[in-house]
């Protein structure tokens, strides 16, 4: 059941000053300028700001997600104590509050993704849990970039999963509230009812973003085209380009494969047992003990990151997990895009079904 | 309380043939042979092996090059790395932008006082308690140690704050740098320095309980000056015998020859020898030391010109004094530095320069000579050791022939020769690059 | 100018206990740990080759070690503090309550570690985790055990079971193949299998010099040794990758259906829960879904052999 | 220390340097933090630069810099023979570092050239692995002192010890850094193994690969990827060449 939203506007200098307030008393990240590119275009990162003027609120898009700051890098999950043979184990979920600003709804979409993968299911992750209770997402629209397929994804919308959502319309935000706290925060600063004007500036402000995508992938019965095209070559003919470098993976909003390692403190005293992002795309991510790899080629490690983003995993209701932002086809050194690949896909499994052959036998 | 022992003239027979001096980096041999009480032989010999930096850097791209000379020396790859730098921007005339330099000299200061307190508590002091190593100081010492290790820790911040890592920059460039430290590791900095402090006047309490050696004999003392700040990066090249030299013509403050015994060249100016180092630069330029400095320096009776070497490891402490106050202060302009203006684009040219730093050891220099695509077609580079070497060199035989003069047994000529090496913190693996 | 009024309300959920949503499914125990361990003592450690010893672990609290209940094929995950985790079969009976049986081989970081470990040393377990053989589903019928190797591990428990209602199964075979007879693990045990269990036993190996009396071969050159129905027969396959693909065929052509005959499939595993990814085998989850597959998913399933 | 049953004891060490800078043997000596936790882990026999005590009963040697000198390799071979363990420390030692860059120039020549006429042994800048066998390798130029913490503590508790298997931009991702190629610059970062956390692209300085390949790399996309970028193809083999680690591929293109 979605949730009911109340629908405010705002002008932009009061809503400056609103988002001041909240980054003042709160650890608050935001899109922030931290680079310019050699075209001389700035280069955004979501940052820990501490006023609202380090946030570039007209930003484009950043080269990482945000996805860090629910599942970092680098997580404890437990720490052991030693004792004379024996220890004691503690696990903690501290998740301290933090405000999340400027995400795109495409960015929501990806943490409702996670909700899904890390929340349900048989085994939720309270480590995941403690940091998503903990956040608090105000959202953003955007004019898309002229690679942004999120639409194709119908990931472009999002209408849960945020406290507070501003679509600018102009000399205002109109504000979709979503949270008790988010009003409460909200009562303090000069907020309308939206006119009937207001309204139509929304409505326009929604068709332009809809018709601003250039960038379109045919993503419909795409799950069975990869099922089907599980042993076509055009794997590893995207493999040879791979770096197997997992840059993809690492700014991508969903890739959240990770892999658990244990360390001894340098006192040895104890030990703890932390997750780190991994990528399917890295040499080992499917080598056991003994050294088999049983994905020992790059295109069968590239195959298996787009299996996962385009046809879904079967314990994550088979979904697909891409919301369309193309920060991996951006950062892909090799030119590797999910465009691309799924065009070349879909270009060879139409010419194949002309000649209506099955697909090449299993090696 | 070496000193104190009564002298008995008994004819003695003795060598001592030191290999691989311990506590010091790099490798160098001890050679001093007594016969019937006479000094035969006192020798300093490097016997590291080289590794001629300066002819792999031919053809190499200038802005590459700060990458390679650094690993000249794992101990002050930041002088090494600033010098090649200096001596590049300098030959294609490139102006780096103020906040650049301000880095820069920041980053100096962290090298420097890292190299300091690591020489101080881990190489040096242990001779004073007859421990093999600092670790038993560990146990006997634990508060001092503590103030050592916080001491070389906040020396190693501020280089990582300013060049990326402690040892082997990697934000130093030609042009400036490439990456300016955030202002939330600047505040840092700056609550780390002040917290420090104690950590400083607690190690200048214990090395004022030590016994400094008795030992003169008259140097020449090298290093720069630039007549306005102590000096770090640039100036002229003075010594204490009134020798004033351009940076480029640091050939004539050098000299270079060949012995037979040694893989590192000998130096000399006006004199037989000459030394380089901390006491070298509190030497020419006592006065533009921060106050706070001077006062340490009167608190251990130091006073320019001093010709005792062993007096360099507290001339290292006063400067100790000296870069944390200045450092402050550098903390401070950077805070209000355009953090965003730190590299100059350059187009590479034809150009030959020198560039002279002030590395902990003391005054380095290194001559670049560039093609128009910028690539290096010469380069020298004489690094503080080697204008040490022949100092330490003649000092040994010096102090050996005090020492038998003194009627000290061959244990503590031993002692006494090994601690007057160390005393010049001299780098070897550095002197042969 | 910081204003209490917005400060966003922290939720400590290291205060509330928290709360699981019951799985339903075959795979289940009644506490479900995720990410604390059960504390275990190593009580017993047996030497079974060179590279395989069988550990025998209490778990120390005595509520949770009456509540650790699992199924036949399900793993757990060993973590030995300090060294990391990994993941392992349940070796021993489902109805022993008391001891815990692993028979592990030195592969890696975690196994290595755990060689070193003493009796008495404690290790911490999460689980039991993955799906079971369906032992319900073959009463009645006669079962054939096919293993390779140390695919012994994750037959024991199917064959304590069936020890243990031998009245619900026909014919109960198993066949037993083995590099070399110092890989024929648990040897010492045979002959309860066979005479308390009434289990018939086939064994061959690859290599042996010549005081070994039995077969030399491959495992499938055992089909011959014997008959049986098909249509009534039930088929488990353990062993390295390499094996299901010829023993399963063998079984096929002997018109076992494929839905009837399972396996238990191997991948690098972190977490055990469906979240690292690791184990993915076409869309599946080796830890979820798996480890225990029919023969029929398994050839559906993309890259599975 | 006794856990799980068994007993966790101090290991015997023993550091020798070679041709090199020595800087990787100082980084023993920083993270001053946990000094105290690390030095008592380990039981320093043989240590020239930091302590005047020698023993020869270390276990464990670590081996830093290029052996570029005849008596360096009967040096080498006595250590060898000591050590239980041999640990190949530092760039030098693992690929023969940038002293290996004089490999490329005659001899004599270098001799001459720096001093003028008088006879000085030297030789081809060859790796510890080329002299005698080599246990672990712990790249780096300088080595990460984490690492080494890692892989010590590692030793003393007896597990085995890896390294990161994949490239250097993984965690220059996770640093959130612009990758370099964005800012017109070529880096080695993708063929790199990772460890280091990106410090230098973090910095904002190319990767120049001090600590080798990463496992199973595509040296060929990485190429492809030079020239589509326009950038000069001889400043990537310079690059490549500088620490020596990636003599293999380099050697292969000549080929
Ligand atoms: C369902 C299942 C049941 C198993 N049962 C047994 C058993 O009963 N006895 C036995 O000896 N072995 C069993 N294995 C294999 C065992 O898990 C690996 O040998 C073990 O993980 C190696 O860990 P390591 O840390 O020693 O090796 P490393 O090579 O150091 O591996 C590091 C980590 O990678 C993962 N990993 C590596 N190899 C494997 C692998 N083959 N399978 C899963 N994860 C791996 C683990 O998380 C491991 O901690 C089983 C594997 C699976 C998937
Ligand atoms: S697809 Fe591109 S970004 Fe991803 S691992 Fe391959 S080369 Fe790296
Ligand atoms: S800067 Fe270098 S290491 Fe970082 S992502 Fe780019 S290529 Fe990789
Ligand atoms: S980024 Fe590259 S050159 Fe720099 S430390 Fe890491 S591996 Fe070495």
């Amino acid at each position: 059941m979605e949730k009911p939203m109340i629908y405010k506007v705002i002008s932009k200098p009061e809503f400056k000053s609103f988002i001041d307030t909240l980054v003042k008393s709160n650890t608050a990240y935001g899109p922030k300028a931290v680079d310019t590119d050699r075209l001389g275009n700035p280069v955004y990162q979501f940052m820990h700001v501490q006023g609202a003027d380090e946030i570039a609120f007209d930003y484009t898009v950043t080269h990482s997600s945000a996805k860090h700051l629910l599942l970092p890098f680098r997580d404890e999950l437990s720490h052991y104590s030693f004792r004379d043979g024996d220890w004691d184990q503690e696990v903690r979920y501290d998740a301290p509050p933090i405000v999340l600003i400027g995400l795109r709804p495409c960015d929501i979409n990806a943490i409702n993704i996670l909700d899904d993968v890390m929340l349900h299911g048989p085994y939720p992750s309270p480590y995941y849990l403690a940091r998503r209770k903990n956040t608090f997402i105000i959202g953003m629209d955007h004019l898309p970039l002229a690679d942004c397929f999120c639409k194709s994804m119908n990931r472009h919308t999002v209408n849960h999963g945020f406290n507070l959502f501003c679509s600018d319309i102009g000399d205002r935000y109109y504000l979709a509230i979503n949270s008790a706290n988010a009003f409460s925060f909200l009562k303090e600063f000069r907020i309308e009812d939206p006119s009937y004007e207001d309204n139509c500036n929304l409505i326009e402000r929604r068709k332009s973003i809809k018709n601003s995508f250039a960038t379109t992938v045919e993503v419909t019965g795409l799950p069975v085209f990869l099922d089907i095209e599980f042993d076509s070559p055009i794997w590893q003919k995207w493999g040879d380009k791979c770096l197997s470098c997992g840059s993809c993976a690492m700014v991508c909003p969903t890739c959240y494969c990770y892999s658990v390692e244990e360390r001894f403190d340098i006192d040895l005293k104890g030990s703890t047992r932390q997750n780190h992002l991994y990528s399917c795309n890295l040499v080992d991510f499917a080598q056991v003990a003994g050294g088999h790899n049983f994905r020992p080629r790059n295109g069968d490690r590239l195959k298996y990151r787009y299996y996962h983003h385009y046809r879904g995993f079967a314990a994550n209701d088979n979904q697909q997990i891409c919301v369309g932002c193309n920060r991996c086809g951006r950062a892909c050194l090799a030119d590797i895009n999910p465009k691309d690949v799924i065009n070349d896909l879909r270009l060879e499994r139409e010419s194949c079904m002309t000649c209506v052959l099955p697909s090449p036998d299993k090696t | 309380m070496v000193s104190q022992i009564i002298s008995n003239m008994k004819k003695v027979d003795f060598d001592i043939d030191l290999h691989h001096l311990p506590r010091v980096e790099g490798h160098g041999n001890i050679r001093i042979s007594v016969k019937d009480g006479r000094l035969e032989e006192a020798t300093w010999a490097v016997v590291e092996t080289p590794r001629f930096f300066e002819v792999i850097v031919k053809g190499m791209n200038a802005e590459r090059v700060p990458f390679l000379t650094s690993r000249i020396c794992g101990i002050c790859s930041i002088s090494h790395s600033l010098t090649s730098i200096r001596a590049l921007e300098r030959a294609m005339e490139i102006q780096p932008p103020e906040t650049a330099r301000l880095i820069r000299l920041l980053a100096m200061h962290g090298e420097t006082l890292q190299s300091h307190a690591l020489h101080l508590f881990f190489l040096a002091a242990p001779d004073f308690f007859d421990a093999p190593s600092a670790l038993p100081l560990m146990q006997s010492h634990p508060e001092i140690v503590q103030a050592g290790l916080q001491l070389k820790e906040l020396g190693n911040e501020i280089s990582a704050i300013t060049t990326g890592r402690c040892t082997h920059p990697v934000s130093l460039v030609v042009g400036g740098v490439s990456k300016a430290p955030s202002k939330e590791a600047l505040l840092k900095l700056r609550t780390m320095i002040a917290e420090r402090r104690a950590a400083l006047d607690m190690t200048t309490e214990f090395f004022m309980t030590l016994q400094i050696p008795a030992f003169v004999r008259e140097t020449e003392f090298i290093s720069l000056c630039n007549g306005s700040t102590y000096p770090s990066i640039g100036g002229d090249l003075v010594s204490t015998d009134g020798v004033v030299h351009d940076e480029n013509d640091y050939l004539l403050m050098t000299n270079e020859y060949l012995t037979e015994f040694s893989t590192s060249k000998f130096t000399k100016v006006s004199r037989q020898s000459s030394a380089a180092g901390a006491l070298a630069r509190f030497n020419n330029n006592f006065s533009l030391l921060h106050p706070q400095a001077r006062a340490a320096a009167a608190a251990f009776g130091l006073e320019p010109v001093c010709h005792n070497p062993f007096m360099n490891n507290v001339a290292q402490l006063v400067e100790c004094h000296h870069i944390m106050a200045d450092a402050a202060m550098l903390v401070d302009r950077l805070l209000d530095a355009d953090l965003h203006d730190i590299r100059t684009a350059f187009k590479p040219k034809a150009g030959k320069a020198t560039g002279a730093v002030e590395a902990p050891r003391g005054v380095l220099y290194h001559h670049m000579e560039t093609d128009d695509e910028g690539k290096v077609v010469k380069a020298d580079c004489i690094i503080p050791t080697t204008q040490n070497n022949a100092n330490i060199h003649y000092d040994l035989h010096a102090l050996a022939e005090q020492a038998l003069q003194e009627g000290k047994t061959e244990k503590e000529t031993e002692k006494l020769c090994v601690m007057l090496v160390r005393s010049y913190d001299p780098c070897i693996s550095c002197s042969v690059h | 100018m910081h204003d209490m009024r917005f400060t966003i309300p922290g939720q400590d959920l290291n205060r509330e206990p928290f709360a699981f949503k019951a799985p339903d499914f075959q795979k289940k125990c009644e506490v479900m740990i995720t990410d604390r361990g059960y504390k275990c003592r190593i009580t017993n450690i047996v030497p079974l080759s060179d590279n395989e010893r069988l550990f025998l672990l209490r778990i120390v609290d005595p509520v949770e070690r009456e509540m650790f209940n699992f199924r036949p094929g399900q793993f757990l995950m060993l973590e030995v503090p300090g060294y990391g985790e990994a993941p392992i079969s349940i070796s021993s009976s489902t109805s022993n309550h008391e001891f815990i049986e692993l028979c592990i081989r030195r592969a890696g970081h975690v196994t290595s570690a755990l060689f070193e470990t003493r009796q008495g040393a404690m290790v911490s377990i999460r689980g039991p985790f993955g799906t079971s053989f369906p032992m319900e589903l073959m009463e009645g019928k006669n079962v054939l055990m096919v293993v390779g190797g140390l695919g012994i591990a994750p037959m024991r428990a199917p064959l304590f079971w069936i020890g243990n209602h031998r009245d619900r199964y026909l014919d109960v075979r198993l066949l037993f193949g083995a590099k070399d007879p110092s890989q024929l693990l648990f040897d010492y045990q045979f002959e309860g299998w066979q005479r308390v269990s009434n289990v018939k036993m086939h064994t061959i190996v690859e290599h042996a010099d010549e005081s070994w009396k039995g077969r030399k071969g491959l495992i499938t050159a055992l089909f011959d040794e014997f008959t049986f129905d098909a249509k009534e027969t039930y088929a488990i396959v353990c062993g390295p990758p390499v094996m299901f693909k010829f023993v399963c065929h063998h079984l096929d052509l002997m018109g076992i259906p494929m839905n009837r005959m399972f396996v238990s499939l191997e991948r690098r595993m972190h977490c055990g829960m469906g979240k690292c990814c690791r184990c993915m085998v076409g869309s599946t989850f080796t830890c979820l879904d798996g480890p225990v597959f029919d023969y029929w998913s398994v050839l559906n399933l993309k890259e599975a052999i | 220390m006794k856990h799980l049953g068994f007993n966790i004891g101090k290991v015997k060490i023993g550091s020798f340097d070679f041709t090199c800078c020595e800087g990787c043997q100082l980084q023993l000596a920083n993270r001053e933090s946990t000094l105290p936790d690390f030095l008592a882990l380990i039981d320093v026999r043989n240590f020239r630069e930091i302590s005047s005590e020698r023993f020869d009963d270390y276990d464990i040697a670590l081996v830093e810099g290029s052996v570029t000198r005849s008596d360096e390799i009967e040096r080498l071979k006595k250590i060898r023979a000591q050590a239980k363990v041999l640990v190949a420390f530092g760039s030098c030692a693992c690929f023969g570092g940038v002293n290996s860059l004089k490999n490329g120039i005659p001899q004599e020549e270098a001799v001459r050239e720096v001093y003028d006429g008088k006879t000085i042994e030297t030789m081809p800048s060859t790796r510890i692995a080329d002299i005698v066998s080599v246990d672990y390798c712990i790249p780096g130029c300088p080595v990460s002192k984490e690492e080494v913490e890692r892989i010590l503590v590692g030793m003393v508790t007896r597990s085995l010890v890896s390294l990161p298997k994949y490239p250097v931009c993984v965690e220059c991702k996770q640093r959130l850094n612009i990758c370099l190629f964005d800012l017109g610059q070529l880096c080695l970062g993708p063929v790199t193994r990772a460890g280091c956390d990106a410090v230098c692209p973090t910095g904002r300085t190319a990767c120049l690969g001090c600590r080798g390949p990463a496992e199973d790399i595509n040296f060929p996309s990485f190429e492809q990827l030079v020239r589509d970028k326009k950038l000069s193809s001889s400043e990537m083999r310079e690059m490549l060449g500088f620490y020596n680690g990636f003599a293999d591929y380099l050697e292969h293109e000549k080929s």
